[in-house]
């Protein structure tokens, strides 16, 4: 199993962002995308999940493989942490959810609406909600914003043992997670110019 | 273990206020409930039997006159419930005891079957008196009109998570509500003179409440009050105990 | 036994069968709710015991 | 399938009350029509089948901006757009679940606003089975609408902009079957009408709603 | 405050067009009527008056919802309850920008409204006169709504509920100058009740208003 | 000029957080919050910018001189950085926005909507708002996240001109600012313990 991206050219706005990037990931390798801000993290990570199509390039391998979180992790605070979870192993036919709630140690919450959670541990339940979709490729945009130290190892923990699993995991982050075996990748150098045009949405008014 | 007996409760309590304390109300209510749904359920069953078997037939009216003695105790109770509900809106606001504004979100249920009891009784009469279930006389349209006041109420209520919030919210709804209650009543007036008071005017004067008719009614509405009442009552201990879960469970949660 | 009520019988039975109705609801319901939340609280009070 | 029907209808129970709130509206806009043309209920009998479906409709309107804007924006959407369910499917059971919580009950309450608006006593049947008819097809049109206005923020108004054109035929043979049934006239031919519409709207109609929200997700 | 006035109306200009919006459901609404009622000209010249009322009462709704709640989500009421403006100002404003969003253009589309309901001739002016009085109450009273049910998630159609009573009033009165204009009687009583009604709203309401935002932000 | 904090208690949902908060920063300091997810960090910057209310403490010199940030901040997505930026300049009653532009390096998005922004760039924007309030106490709740390590150093650099010119700053954060001069209080030793009833909304309940 692998996902391997072919020259891929991502745009927002119809501005072309990101140029040519290729690389390989395969069963059990996590990659990190660095980059500054602005320089097009999101939009690849966008385009990699299927939620908007690329410029120009190939991806493969990808197609419902992916678990995709972001900012906006599809909680509803009127429900409890452990009916959000529930919800989506359902809909993902994954069994149950309580490995999800036993790696983010969620138990003391299982009860409480996900809307009076903290920022930190509305994030441990959003992150939990990859775990029960099944997902061999996780594509995470800043996981660990607003977590804690211990959270951060938690995170980094969960992601070791998906890729122990067979699985791939590929983050965007400015921050630190202590995950030394992925590869990095920085996108800084596929930035696209001012006057790169191939494939933009008003490329026929150029 | 009820809360009832989680503290030593003193025999008299100091003053009207420290009934605003939950357990001492739960204490006090529990004491005088048995005696109020017993008081109720008498004075609901003899004014009702008494006017429904014992009294003669109005000369115009015919039987329908029997419909009176639901109809207007309910009606009296639709405006009372909220007048309660305004007073310990206040209250809350001004002295923010708990036991009001729980007393307050108790009654509005109350209140609105109560409306509903008016509105159904009165359609029913209407059909034989009138010839139509429905007319937008202005006395039953600022009746219809309390009782959408009342429903937002409730649903303000159920909408809203936090308690204190709520009570708050509600309470300024309830304020500005039963100003605009006033103002509707009058533009109603003013927009239809209807059938509603002539029909009852004749029954309303004196000379033309027979006693007959008269007493039993006024057995019926001690009886809705009181009913009213230990409804209240229980259900503002009901909330009490609610409250008090949630505010355990939270706790828990955090341990 | 039920006095005799004229034409007007049906008006003045159903506006006391609508009423009693919707009375009992309103007391049943009462009382459920308030048997439900003593339970409640009674539950969690004595796991509160019991855990110290 | 089961666990997104079940989700929304918990949601809509819990959530600010989705359940009470259209019939509330719909109570409402019908208790405002006399204050608006006057107490005459001879003139309100005649105008009542129009009001009474116009109203239901509105309050059906009015609780599709809560339809798919809240799982947008926390980015639900997103999500179910990447799971194995097909959107069509998912779009469909949403409907499902609004008609569940905003049109059934309309079409129970109706009869009781009837009687408001003096509303003639061969009427009630048909009005009630007109609004069974067709309010399906105002929720799936309504998911439509939804759809394609999920990314403007506070789309509600433009929403109903798009919307209410889409349900006019509904409204017309909906209004005509009642119309027609209070006043004692034959009701078969727009009654068949209605029922096309629904069925077609039901069968056709997610597709093009998963393909709005689609472009919409991109 | 300027600034504040400045910044609602070129939000509404460009976000979503709150600006056309109320006026293109106003006209729906409108048009919708007829095919609800029935197309006979004589009756729809008598309700005339009393759903152009309606209509601009719904259309000012359904636009309430843009109030607050935006503001609410991104956190510039924390950020503006925070700030040296007072709380009563603010929303006076908000309720300023809205009228002239949207009540301001319903005044002024009614009169073309009208032709499609053949209001009477007579009519046109009384109509115009009772909506420029009366749709600011509407704003203002709104914006208490708004207020009241910020935190609710869509609580639009919550709103509705809690706002539509408190129109009802205003309702009355604007109807019954507009219907009395259009059958040529005296309208000093309504006309001045309604006035009275605007002014007292404009003065106590936002007090009201920012009671109920601030234990919303609380 | 000071912000004294007298035995602070607040609560969140009704139930209390902290307990027995006290500090004192005096103009020219700044504090950094520290305490592991859900220890109540938020809860209190929320109450001493006056957006709820203490349970119990006294807090002064805080009364119209803070200006607070969270995490959304009061960015309208259809106004262009410069017209938000315009617009909380004239609320304030702030001369001009062109020290901030300059300080978080906002000039060539000036006219962009702010909706377009990257995670990144919205934060900067939003943390330039702080410049035009011209308030002295700044309040922010972890003000850096989604920043790269250079927007970090801008912000870093934007605290350390406020505190110079006078200013305070109460900042929570879970990772490193690179603000050395910065006292660090640490809220876990006042976590509320779950039977703390003093001044709890449902005090009477309990
Ligand atoms: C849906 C229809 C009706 C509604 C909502 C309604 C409502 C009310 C209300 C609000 C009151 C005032 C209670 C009070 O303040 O004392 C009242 C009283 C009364 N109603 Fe009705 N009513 C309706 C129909 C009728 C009909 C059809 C009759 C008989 C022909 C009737 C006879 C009376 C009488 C006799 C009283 C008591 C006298 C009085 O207080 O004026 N009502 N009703
Ligand atoms: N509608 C638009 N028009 C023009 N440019 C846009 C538009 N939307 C986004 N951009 C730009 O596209 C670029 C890529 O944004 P993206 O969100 O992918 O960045 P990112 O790497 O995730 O940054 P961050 O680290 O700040 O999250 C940014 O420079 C952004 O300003
Ligand atoms: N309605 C509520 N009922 C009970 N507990 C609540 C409620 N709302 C919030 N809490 C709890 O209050 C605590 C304080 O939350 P707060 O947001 O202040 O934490 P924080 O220090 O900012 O955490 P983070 O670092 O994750 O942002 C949390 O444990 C949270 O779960
Ligand atoms: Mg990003
Ligand atoms: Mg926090």
């Amino acid at each position: 199993m692998t996902l391997s991206v072919k020259d891929l050219s991502v745009a927002r706005g119809g501005v072309p962002v990101l140029i040519g990037v290729s690389f390989e990931l395969r069963a059990g390798q996590a990659m990190i995308l660095r980059g500054p801000n602005g320089s097009g993290k999101t939009t690849m990570l966008r385009t990699l999940a299927g939620l908007q199509l690329p410029l120009s390039g190939e991806v493969h391998g990808a197609e419902d493989k992916i678990a995709y979180a972001a900012h906006s992790d599809g909680l509803k605070s009127m429900l409890t942490v452990e009916e959000n979870l529930t919800f989506w192993a359902e809909v993902f036919g994954a069994a149950g959810i309580s490995a999800a709630v036993e790696a983010f140690e969620l138990h003391d919450l299982r009860d409480r609406l996900a809307g009076t959670l903290s920022a930190g541990q509305k994030r441990r339940l959003g992150l939990a909600r990859l775990l029960v979709t099944r997902r061999p490729i996780w594509v995470l945009d800043e996981p660990t914003v607003s977590l804690d130290a211990k959270a951060v190892e938690m995170f980094a923990q969960a992601v070791r043992d998906h890729l122990t699993a067979g699985g791939m995991a590929l983050i965007a982050t400015h921050i630190e997670l202590g995950l030394a075996e992925a590869q990095v990748f920085d996108v800084t150098t596929h930035r696209a110019g001012p006057d790169a045009l191939a494939g933009a949405s008003d490329e026929a008014f150029l | 273990m009820s809360v009832t007996d989680q503290k030593p409760i003193p025999k008299r309590p100091s003053s009207f206020w420290s009934y605003a304390n939950p357990v001492k109300f739960l204490a006090f209510s529990e004491r005088v409930m048995p005696a109020l749904w017993w008081l109720a359920g008498i004075c609901l069953l003899v004014g009702l039997v008494w006017g429904f078997f014992f009294t003669p037939d109005d000369f115009r009216q015919g039987s329908t006159v029997k419909i009176i003695y639901l109809h207007v105790p309910s009606a009296l109770m639709a405006i009372n419930a909220w007048f309660m509900m305004l007073v310990a809106s206040l209250i809350w606001i001004i002295r923010r005891h708990h036991v009001s504004a729980l007393a307050a979100k108790a009654a509005a249920p109350v209140g609105v079957v109560m409306t509903v009891i008016a509105l159904v009784t009165g359609a029913i009469w209407g059909q034989p008196m009138w010839g139509t279930w429905w007319a937008w006389d202005p006395r039953l349209t600022s009746f219809l009109i309390l009782f959408l006041f009342y429903l937002g109420y409730i649903a303000l209520w159920e909408a809203i998570e936090d308690p204190d919030t709520a009570a708050d919210l509600t309470s300024v709804l309830c304020l500005v509500g039963s100003v605009f209650a006033v103002l509707s009543r009058y533009a109603v007036n003013f927009w239809n003179q209807g059938l509603h008071q002539g029909a009852s005017l004749s029954l309303d004067k004196e000379e033309n409440v027979a006693d007959v008719f008269y007493f039993p009614l006024l057995v019926a509405i001690a009886g809705f009050v009181l009913l009213f009442l230990v409804l209240v009552l229980y259900r503002t201990g009901t909330e009490i105990r609610l409250r008090r879960t949630r505010a355990l469970m939270a706790r828990e949660a955090r341990t | 036994m039920i006095p005799d009520l004229g034409k007007y019988a049906d008006s003045v039975l159903s506006s006391y069968a609508a009423s009693f109705i919707l009375l009992a609801m309103l007391v049943f319901l009462t009382i459920r709710r308030g048997r439900k939340a003593r339970h409640a609280l009674e539950a969690i009070e004595r796991k509160k015991k019991s855990d110290g | 399938m089961k666990a997104l029907l079940r989700r929304d209808l918990a949601l809509a129970l819990r959530a600010g009350g989705g359940f009470g709130l259209g019939l509330a509206f719909f109570l409402i806009v019908t208790v405002l029509v006399p204050f608006g043309v006057g107490p005459q209920s001879e003139l309100l009998s005649r105008i009542a089948p129009g009001i009474l479906w116009l109203g239901a409709l509105l309050a059906c309107l009015l609780s599709l901006d809560r339809l798919l804007a809240l799982d947008w924006e926390d980015g639900t959407l997103d999500l179910l757009a990447t799971s194995p369910l097909p959107l069509e499917a998912a779009l469909l059971v949403k409907a499902l679940a609004h008609w569940i919580t905003t049109g059934l009950p309309l079409v129970l309450a109706a009869p009781l606003l009837g009687v408001l608006l003096n509303l003639p006593a061969s009427g009630y049947l048909w009005l009630v089975v007109s609004l069974a008819l067709g309010t399906p097809a105002l929720s799936v049109i309504g998911t439509f609408g939804a759809a394609l206005t999920v990314g403007v923020k506070r789309g509600g108004l433009l929403m109903s902009l798009l919307v209410l054109p889409l349900y006019v035929p509904t409204l017309i043979f909906g209004a005509e079957v009642a119309r027609r049934g209070a006043t004692g006239m034959a009701t078969e031919t727009p009654l068949l009408m209605l029922a096309g519409i629904t069925l077609g709207v039901i069968a056709l109609m997610p597709f093009a709603s998963a393909a709005a929200l689609r472009v919409n997700l991109r």
